[in-house]
């Protein structure tokens, strides 16, 4: 059994890496079958012909396609990603790896507490299904997930942060204490950060909070009329219990599949939230690199939030099938 | 409602049958009536549809004032910053030279914001639908192809999928938008690129599903070809669930459109709401405390993305009747 | 060239076939094909993306096919920048020069702007081609001693170019500031002519009121480099030149001064002396030489010669954004530890501004390593550079540096002119919303840099007691920039009847909310001294006037309205 | 001592459809170690009763009357909290589909320990070792505890549920349809278990089941429940020997008996009442062949009709002359007119009266069908219309690039294996075997739903693997398949004529009329009458024995020479299935079809079929006439499988099973006799020799070692056991 388990992480894994082996040829081909010149953003200066030759050689970009493309691959393997048109001396790495913490903290704990108030919430949902209040809730849900995010980041940018003045408006915190964090846990010792963080985390959660709590009632629902569900009642058990150790234990782990998933797919969707609240991430970063022509920085931010989805991806495949143990029999099960 | 077609017939030359013939597409009907008898938020979601289709059909009868062009006062200056009328204090714009008529008051250039809104509902439902429409027909034809064939075809298929499901969207919307010019056709190609992901995989379970059933062996018995299998016996049964993808790609269209719009990676010369909120909020609405420039375009995304959903909900309550409230 | 010649044989045949049309339309050329103006988008600048808007509704007036193309500043610089001549080449764009001290002498724009030298990969990206104008921006090179005949020569070239109208200029903006009155005694701010209140003198001169003495401001765009071989925008420059001193200073009325040179003596017109100020140090403690002096010009002018396979010879520069203003530098000198001649290769009148005062003084010690293996590579430059410790001998200090988040700046005790402030802080902040929340909670204390709408500010300073703005007219101006190498635009006629449909007091009052100065030169009216001239044609907003100049020039309008180039 | 009495007990059902009274005051008492099976079709109310007692009822039901007292407490006064905590101690409940019952995320072993240390107050040491317990004691293997539920067979899943209700040692037991949708021998196996724990722990059982023979084997009183009432009650023995109602009659009638085979079946035509409406006289009045005016006004009660024996029939008085009436079919078939205007929710009007002979107007107007038929069949009766020849099944698994991706190794299944047979042209086939030996799987490869991977199957002389296009549909035409389950046989989006109608429009038929002609001429047939009726209706508004009907004309329609039928009724209620497997055996006589009917029930095959092939892992280990493969079988297979099946007559006792539950992976290949495994004779040869096929004059082949050269092997000794 545990082989077969076994096969199943490896193949998922090498499904993984041809997945990410695809998603980078074709990041490839995009950015350099881009229609606007690479090098477009060296202005305010006199330049020759040969200068831009030099430019173009200083980022490869002169040599043909198939060998810049061999190059490239190289390159990733060694976790170079090149340098920046923008940020002189700066390589993408250097700034990638500046924004990636940020990135993840905000996801994180957005997660954590969408996730907690999800996982909650869909449980009373459930247990309080056909109810008035279930009805109101669930469309409230429905609500904060209809909401753009931008819209409720400035709305509550407007009172908190504005009129109320109770929460600083962007940012990790002001520069003078910013430049004293030598390291992130400098950082994440800080209560300023962490007063930093309120704002987006809370509009964040607001959005996220509706998956886990839609996908936690109908999972509850389905697991409640599941037979051994039936069978606990029969035995004897609590409805409390029935309803937390079994149904809910039961019931939550594709949510926390979806968690898993989650950190992957909200990293590429903090895009806007970043920009809103001038949070110093991979999102921002990206908007930023896309907007001023940033190639380099542009296509490894990309490349960084999609290698964090596949990995995402593969880890969530494999908490299934650790979670459940069905999974992996379900591979042994297509041989017999 | 539908025109069904009847059968009539002689019966042994003694009696005369007529009789609804009975289609898929019929059942099709009466599955979709079905969600929105049972669901009052599906119909809901219906009626705000059709609200907003009727807005955007008649938007120019309907929006008082070009949305693009600045209002200009007697002395040809414009008519910035104004306060709806209902807001306004009286005698005040009187002064100015022009007469508020404007429901949600004019924007720091002059437009009314009213109309803005108006027409902002035509780029809404055109992403939304044909987002939905490209993510429904490829979702279906890719998880019809991959369920019934099998094989190869649904390696590639689904591994083609796994390489969408890797690849950031936003992002991927974003990148796209800068290579290419603006337009609010960049979201649609890249929902069209990405988001048949979803619809495709649960598409092609259901069609591993119907394709076992017993009914479609007895097709094949009864000597039914691979096309008529495909076409009249599953395509039928899944059809629900491409129009569950379809509603819900409504949903995310409208906002992913208003994201990119928001991060400024939109057409200018379409007006959209997030378009709208861009401008709103790039133009300091917030410190001038427009409210009345920054909640209604909010709103109207909401309710249409609600929309969406609701009628999501209604045929996943269908579809999967588990979910159904007792 | 090819271009040309395939345009007129298809020009040459478009006409023919329209020879063999009804009578009617004989006379007429070919319709104007639609013209692409374009400009950034809104989301950037706001009030560069409505005027653009603006203008290119009136020119739809005249009867042509006119798209506006709003792009991201970066896509815009490559669609302009590098996309000068060829099929895909820009039309009409919006276009902006930003007010920099240097530019306080008209040499950079008279010279760079127009001289057909300068035409295919310099700052003439119009590509205007004029030998009288070009003896012109020669002439008053030359003129170093005369100042009046160099007035005479500047003035004309203002007339040409005015007449010419390959730039419809319409505003020099008035650059809103604001200040914290409360941290900072509004007294001792400076305002230097065509640069507004954000100036170094500003900077050093500022006195706090109180306990803050750390002065907190944003920039909008990038902070991207700190470096001071590099001229990387607006932002960097701002701290490139508090933290590396230069042997001269534009002073507040616009003009070059001795700053860490002691005396500047011009020998003749070809050989100055500076002598540098005694006792300074650099930020690491080393003494501050004339080896430093001539280093600096060194580096400058560091580079290699190469030769590419058809056998032609091009120069690389180590330091490209300041090369060109070393150039001109034939000989450096040392005459002793605070004595160094420079030797010029011609006359120039602009050495002091664009050169002197130009040039960041850099330590010899740090940077002759750094430059000396730039130069056996072939792929790099100074542009690839940053020093984890930037040490310069400014009045301030390097203390941190995040790229594109803020820069952070002490004051530098041992300077001879130390700030009275203690700090120098610099955020990035793109979020105007923000920017503005951040000046009303007086998390920041110094707006200097306002792309938004000016009404808005106005209206919360006068809400904020503790808030004063002050405003300037630029040296730099707003226009439109025709690409004169193609038809239409390389009609002078087109180009006026163009300039006619720009609603110059419109945009005045109603986008810049009257921030903004008429323009009708690169010579800002903040230059009182360079606009002691004769009155400028003027381009009065007017539609039908621009249609009467188009059909004089022979232009005509077909049944719907569309515009036709001359017959013939 | 009565442990439990349950007194005019009511439960409703509150749908959107109305109110439905699913029980409606039923009294039953159970003494203590009394075993008593409580037998009726789906929708009678027995699993309702079952949820009143316990008080688990889902959210819409709800006790209107009537009390439930056990041991003197009466159970509907008590607090949830006190219910709550009865369940399991006292009153264990073991619920349908128990299989499905075990958490599929925890193991087996931590589900039982957590019952006996949550409900049973045990710390972890005693949990454990009283865990160990209850496994050996239902005939677990201990080392099992460890496993997830879905590495168990249903077989041990089923112990292991009734290990745990067996945990807090209830004092009485009741299990709903405890060995439904088991095979047959682990069916045997667990009946056996609850049998020897009734005796062990002198347990009060009350069994709830559909299938009267369960009850036969296990049950010593029987109570009968129908439309929610109970109708019947009394001890095993007289039940079985003498039936006090009309229904039970029918029931006992209806069932397949190896012991007593019987040329018809009875089938209890029509469907139960709708109990939102029930009608105000007897329920089963409209089903009933000895009817009187009287039973629809009269509400019969349940009433000592003899020695502890209690019926609800207005004419239990003459139930020993009934008796001797209900013995004949005929009687039955009276009522055999499949009610088109009636859904199993419609009520059933007084249509009823209408009845008509099918099979005479039948026979009475051959028409163009008939025609057809004669035909056919010109050639001759002893023609072979089909041949197997060394025909083997093989699917490879897991390989492939995603295989070779996820590292798994390409297996070969061997689904069927190197069989042979032939079949004449009206002739009837059994194929029998446990799930999983491959009866399903040649079931498809006659009818070309799948190919052969090896040998030949020669249809009327022309090898299936060569056929396409025009032939193929020539094929398609002659060759049908009736499917196991009707729900799902029919597509759910069509009316049926829709459905009737496809292979007419495949096969080339464009006049409408023609394929209407055709298509109410073949539901006439199969007794669904007035066909016109059926022709709008879509398949969820019938029921399952009228969808049955539906897919075997569909199966006629294009008037096939070849049907088979892959467990034709093995869903359906058992008073129906006796009438669509005579409409179907009368049909395929009637026509000349030759039929394969698959299934798992001997006693079925043994009524239908000319030959029977008993299949084990891909082969067919015995293949011969009916009667000689029941009553004298040869292959030690063959002999267990007949030993399992469960008579319904308590008198005759199973004799016990020596074969162990449990069928090797098809994956493995044998060298010797793929049975050697379970084989209670192996010998030496059996593991190495592949056995040899033995022949007597009937056409009775054998593949066993017992009868071949090796006969003399010597015998393996305890290698096998009868428990695991």
């Amino acid at each position: 059994m545990s082989r077969g388990i076994a096969n199943y992480i490896v193949g998922r894994f090498l499904q993984s890496v041809m997945v990410l082996w695809v998603i980078v040829t074709l990041l490839f081909l995009l950015f350099r079958l881009a229609p606007s010149n690479p090098m477009a953003s060296y202005i305010d200066t006199e330049f020759t012909k040969e200068q831009e030759q030099a430019l173009l050689a200083r980022f490869g970009l002169d040599r043909p396609l198939h060998e810049q493309y061999v190059i490239y691959l190289i390159n990733l393997l060694k976790l170079d990603l090149g340098d920046t048109f923008h940020y002189a001396g700066t390589s993408v790495i250097d700034i990638l790896r500046a924004d990636l913490p940020n990135t993840l903290y905000l996801t994180l704990c957005s997660l954590l507490l969408a996730y907690s108030v999800g996982v909650l919430g869909g449980i009373a949902m459930a247990a309080l299904r056909g109810s008035r209040i279930e009805r109101v809730g669930t469309t409230f849900t429905l609500m904060t997930r209809a909401a753009p995010q931008f819209w409720v980041g400035m709305l509550l940018l407007t009172f908190f942060a504005f009129q109320w003045k109770l929460l600083p408006s962007s940012g990790i915190g002001p520069a003078v204490v910013r430049y004293r964090w030598e390291t992130e846990w400098d950082k994440l010792l800080s209560p300023i950060f962490w007063r930093h963080m309120i704002l987006p985390t809370f509009t964040l959660a607001v959005y996220l909070h509706g998956l886990p709590l839609l996908l936690m009632r109908s999972n509850m629902l389905e697991v409640l009329d599941q037979d051994f569900i039936v069978m606990g009642r029969l035995a004897g058990y609590s409805e409390r219990r029935l309803m937390i150790q079994y149904a809910a234990r039961n019931a939550v782990l594709p949510v926390l599949t979806a968690l898993t998933l989650g950190i992957g797919y909200s990293i590429g969707g903090n895009v806007v939230i970043e920009t809103v609240f001038a949070w110093p991430g991979l999102g921002r970063t990206l908007v930023r690199a896309v907007q001023s022509a940033d190639y380099p920085l542009a296509q490894g931010a990309f490349f960084l939030i999609a290698l964090i989805i596949v990995i995402m991806n593969f880890i969530a495949d494999l908490l299934y099938s650790l979670l459940d143990p069905r999974v992996g029999a379900s591979a042994q099960a297509q041989i017999s | 409602m539908q025109q069904e077609a009847m059968v009539r017939g002689e019966l042994r030359g003694k009696k005369t049958v007529q009789f609804r013939q009975g289609s898929a597409l019929r059942q099709l009907w009466e599955t979709n009536l079905e969600v929105f008898q049972r669901d009052k938020l599906a119909l809901l979601g219906l009626f705000i549809f059709a609200f907003f289709t009727l807005v955007a059909v008649f938007a120019p009868l309907i929006a008082p004032n070009d949305p693009l062009t600045p209002l200009k006062d007697a002395n040809g200056d414009w008519i910035k910053d104004v306060v709806p009328y209902w807001m306004a204090v009286p005698g005040e714009d009187e002064a100015e030279g022009y007469v508020n008529t404007f429901h949600l008051g004019t924007t720091n250039i002059g437009r009314d914001i009213f109309s803005q809104l108006i027409y902002g509902s035509r780029a809404a439902l055109l992403v939304g639908f044909s987002a939905a429409i490209a993510v429904a027909v490829i979702g279906t034809v890719v998880g019809l192809l991959a369920g019934y064939y099998g094989g190869w075809i649904d390696t590639l298929l689904m591994r083609a999928a796994d390489v969408a499901f890797g690849i950031p969207f936003i992002p991927f919307i974003i990148v796209i938008s800068a290579f290419f010019d603006p337009s609010i056709w960049n979201v649609v190609v890249a929902m069209a690129v990405l988001l048949w992901r979803d619809s495709s995989r649960v598409i092609r379970s259901q069609v591993l599903v119907i394709k076992e059933q017993a009914f479609v062996s007895a097709a094949k018995v009864s000597g039914a070809s691979e096309l008529r299998i495909i076409f009249v016996y599953i395509a039928p049964s899944i059809l629900p669930l491409s129009f569950l993808y379809g509603t819900l790609a409504i949903a995310w269209a409208i906002l992913t459109e208003a994201s990119v719009s928001f991060l400024g990676f939109s057409d200018p010369d379409t007006i959209s709401w997030g378009y709208m909120l861009q401008d709103a909020f790039n133009s300091l609405a917030l410190s001038r405390e427009a409210f009345y420039w920054i909640v209604p375009p909010g709103l109207c995304i909401m309710l249409t993305v609600m929309a969406g959903f609701f009628i999501g909900r209604g045929y996943e309550e269908v579809l999967f009747p588990r979910l159904r409230r007792m | 060239m090819t271009r040309k010649i395939l345009g007129l044989s298809a020009l040459l045949i478009l006409l023919l076939s329209i020879g063999m049309l009804p009578a009617s339309t004989q006379s007429m050329g070919g319709a104007v094909p639609t013209i692409i103006v374009r400009s950034v988008t809104q989301a950037e600048r706001p009030i560069e993306y409505e005027t653009t808007r603006l203008v290119v509704e009136n020119m739809r007036e005249l009867g042509l096919d006119v798209e506006h193309r709003a792009v991201p500043w970066a896509q815009l610089i490559d669609e302009i920048w590098y996309t000068r001549t060829g099929d895909d080449a820009w039309e009409m764009t919006y276009w902006r020069m930003v007010g920099r001290p240097e530019r306080s002498d008209p040499d950079e724009f008279t010279y760079n702007l127009f001289h057909s030298s300068v035409r295919d990969g310099g700052y003439n990206f119009i590509g205007y081609n004029n030998p009288d104008y070009d003896a012109l921006a020669e002439a008053q090179r030359v003129e170093v001693a005369d100042k009046e005949a160099r007035l005479d020569i500047i003035c004309e070239a203002q007339q040409i170019i005015r007449n010419d109208m390959v730039n419809a200029y319409f505003v020099h903006p008035l650059t809103p500031q604001v200040i914290n009155t409360q941290v900072f005694n509004p007294d001792s701010v400076v305002t230097q002519a065509g640069i507004g209140v954000h100036n170094f003198w500003t900077w050093i001169g500022i006195e706090p009121t109180g306990d803050e003495t750390t002065l907190t401001t944003s920039t909008t765009s990038f902070l991207n480099s700190f470096n001071p071989l590099e001229i990387a925008g607006d932002a960097p420059s701002r701290v490139t030149e508090m933290t590396w001193d230069r042997l001269m200073r534009i002073n507040p009325i616009g003009v070059a001064k001795p700053w860490a040179a002691e005396t500047i003596t011009w020998e003749d017109s070809l050989n100055v002396v500076v002598t540098l100020r005694e006792g300074m140090t650099w930020h690491d403690g080393e003494p501050v030489t004339s080896e430093d002096a001539a280093y600096t010009f060194e580096a400058a002018l560091a580079g290699t010669t190469q030769t590419d396979e058809d056998g032609n010879e091009s120069f690389r520069a180590e330091a490209p954004d300041y090369y060109p203003f070393a150039r001109n530098v034939a000989n450096i000198e040392i005459i002793d530890d605070l004595n160094v001649r420079f030797t010029l290769h011609t006359p120039s009148a602009a050495f002091e501004t664009s050169s002197l005062a130009k040039l960041n003084l850099i330590p010899e010690h740090v940077w002759r390593p750094i430059i000396e293996d730039l130069l056996t590579k072939d792929d790099a430059d100074v542009d690839s550079i940053q020093e984890d410790i930037p040490i310069g001998s400014g009045p301030f200090k390097y203390v941190a540096f995040d790229v594109n988040e803020f820069v952070l700046l002490e004051a530098f005790d041992d300077h001879w002119a130390r700030p009275k402030i203690d700090a120098w802080l610099m955020n990035v902040l793109p979020n105007q919303e923000a920017t503005l929340g951040q000046i009303q909670a007086g998390e920041m204390n110094f707006l200097w840099e306002w792309p938004g709408d000016p009404g808005v500010l106005q209206d919360i300073v006068d809400s904020n007691e503790q808030l004063d703005l002050f405003s300037a007219i630029s040296i730099g101006f707003q226009y439109f920039a025709f690409n004169v190498r193609y038809e239409p635009f390389d009609d002078v006629n087109f180009r006026q009847a163009v300039a006619h449909v720009i609603p110059q007091q419109f945009i005045i009052d109603n986008i810049y909310n009257g921030f903004a100065a008429p323009a009708d030169s690169f010579v800002s009216a903040a230059l009182e001294y360079w606009r002691q001239c004769d009155d400028l044609p003027t381009y009065d907003f007017n539609i039908e006037g621009a249609r009467q100049l188009l059909e004089d020039a022979g232009y005509s309008w077909d049944d719907d309205g569309r515009l036709h180039y001359p017959g013939g | 001592m009565t442990i439990l009495s349950i007194r005019n007990l009511k439960v409703d059902y509150a749908t959107q459809d109305g109110v439905v009274q699913a029980v409606d005051g039923v009294s039953l008492d159970v003494a203590e170690g009394q075993h008593l099976g409580l037998i009726g079709e789906s929708g009678c109310g027995k699993t309702t009763l079952l949820k009143a007692i316990v008080q688990v009822l889902p959210r819409n039901g709800r006790i209107v009357a009537g009390e439930i007292n056990f041991k003197g407490t009466d159970l509907l006064q008590l607090s949830r909290t006190d219910m709550r905590q009865l369940r399991w101690r006292e009153i264990a409940t073991i619920p349908q589909a128990s299989m499905d019952s075990l958490n599929p995320v925890q193991r087996v072993g931590k589900q039982l320990t957590k019952l006996l240390s949550v409900r049973g107050g045990h710390d972890k040491r005693a949990a454990k070792r009283r865990a160990v317990d209850l496994f050996d004691l239902v005939g677990l293997d201990s080392d099992r505890l460890s496993h997830y539920p879905h590495e168990f067979s249903g077989g041990m899943k089923q112990r292991a549920v009734i290990a745990m209700a067996l945990a807090l040692e209830p004092s009485l037991l009741i299990a709903d349809e405890p060995v439904t949708a088991l095979d047959v021998i682990v069916q045997h196996q667990i009946l056996e278990v609850l049998r020897r724990l009734e005796e062990e722990l002198n347990l009060t059982v009350m069994l709830i089941t559909h299938d009267i023979s369960v009850v036969a084997q296990v049950c010593d009183s029987v109570a009968v429940m129908y439309a929610g009432r109970i109708v019947e009650q009394a001890d095993a023995g007289p039940f079985f020997a003498s039936p006090a109602h009309p229904y039970s009659l029918g029931l006992q009638q209806a069932f397949p008996n190896l012991a007593r085979p019987r040329d018809q079946l009875v089938s209890i035509e029509g469907y139960p009442p709708d109990l939102r409406e029930p009608p105000t006289g007897c329920r089963f009045a409209e089903r009933c062949p000895f009817v009187l005016d009287a039973c629809h006004s009269d509400d019969p009660q349940l009433q000592l009709v003899g020695a502890d024996r209690y019926a609800a029939c207005l004419r239990s008085s003459e139930m020993d002359a009934l008796r001797l009436q209900a013995e004949d079919p005929a009687l039955w078939q009276q009522v055999e007119v499949v009610q088109a205007t009636a859904g199993p929710q419609e009520t059933w009007g007084d249509s009823a009266s209408r009845a008509q002979d099918g099979s005479a107007e039948w026979a009475g107007q051959p028409g163009a069908y008939a025609d057809a038929v004669a035909t056919g069949s010109d050639s001759g009766a002893d023609d072979i219309l089909l041949e197997l020849r060394d025909v083997s099944k093989r699917f490879k698994v897991g390989g492939g690039l995603a295989g070779l991706l996820r590292g798994d190794k390409e297996q070969t299944v061997y689904a069927v294996n190197n069989i042979s047979f032939s079949l004449r042209r009206g002739e009837s086939l059994g194929l029998a075997g446990e799930s999983g030996c491959g009866k399903s799987t040649t079931g498809k490869l006659l009818v070309k739903l799948l190919d052969a991977s090896d040998g030949e199957i020669d249809f009327d002389g022309v090898d299936l693997t060569a056929l396409d296009g025009e032939n193929l549909l020539g094929f398609r035409r002659r060759a049908q398949l009736m499917f196991q389950n009707p729900f799902e046989a029919l597509n759910p989006r069509f009316t049926l004529y829709r459905s009737l109608t496809e292979p007419l429009i495949i096969h080339g038929w464009t006049d409408e009329n023609e394929r209407l002609e055709r298509v109410v001429e073949t539901l006439d047939r199969v007794n669904l009458r007035p066909a016109e009726v059926f022709l709008d209706k879509y398949p969820h508004q019938l029921s399952g024995g009228q969808l049955q009907r539906v897919v075997l004309a569909r199966a006629l329609v294009l008037q096939p020479d070849f049907l088979v039928a892959d467990e034709p009724v093995s869903m359906l209620d058992v008073s129906v299935r006796a009438g669509i497997l005579n409409t179907t055996r009368r049909l395929a006589r009637e026509l000349g079809l030759a039929t394969v009917y698959i299934s798992h029930d001997l006693s079925l095959l043994q009524y239908t079929c000319d030959r029977i092939a008993i299949m084990y892992l891909g082969e067919i280990v015995e293949i011969g006439p009916s009667q000689q493969i029941i009553s004298n079988p040869q292959h030690p297979y063959t002999q267990a499988l007949i030993a399992a099946v469960p008579v319904p007559d308590p008198t005759i006792e199973n004799p016990p099973l020596r074969i162990r539950e449990g069928v090797p992976r098809p994956t493995e290949q044998f060298i010797g006799c793929p049975f050697s495994q379970r084989c209670p004779e192996v010998m030496e040869a059996c593991l190495s020799v592949r056995p040899p096929q033995v022949s007597d004059d009937e056409g009775h082949i054998t593949q066993c070692h017992l009868y071949g050269e090796h006969s003399a092997s010597p015998k393996l000794k305890d290698s096998n056991g009868t428990r695991a």
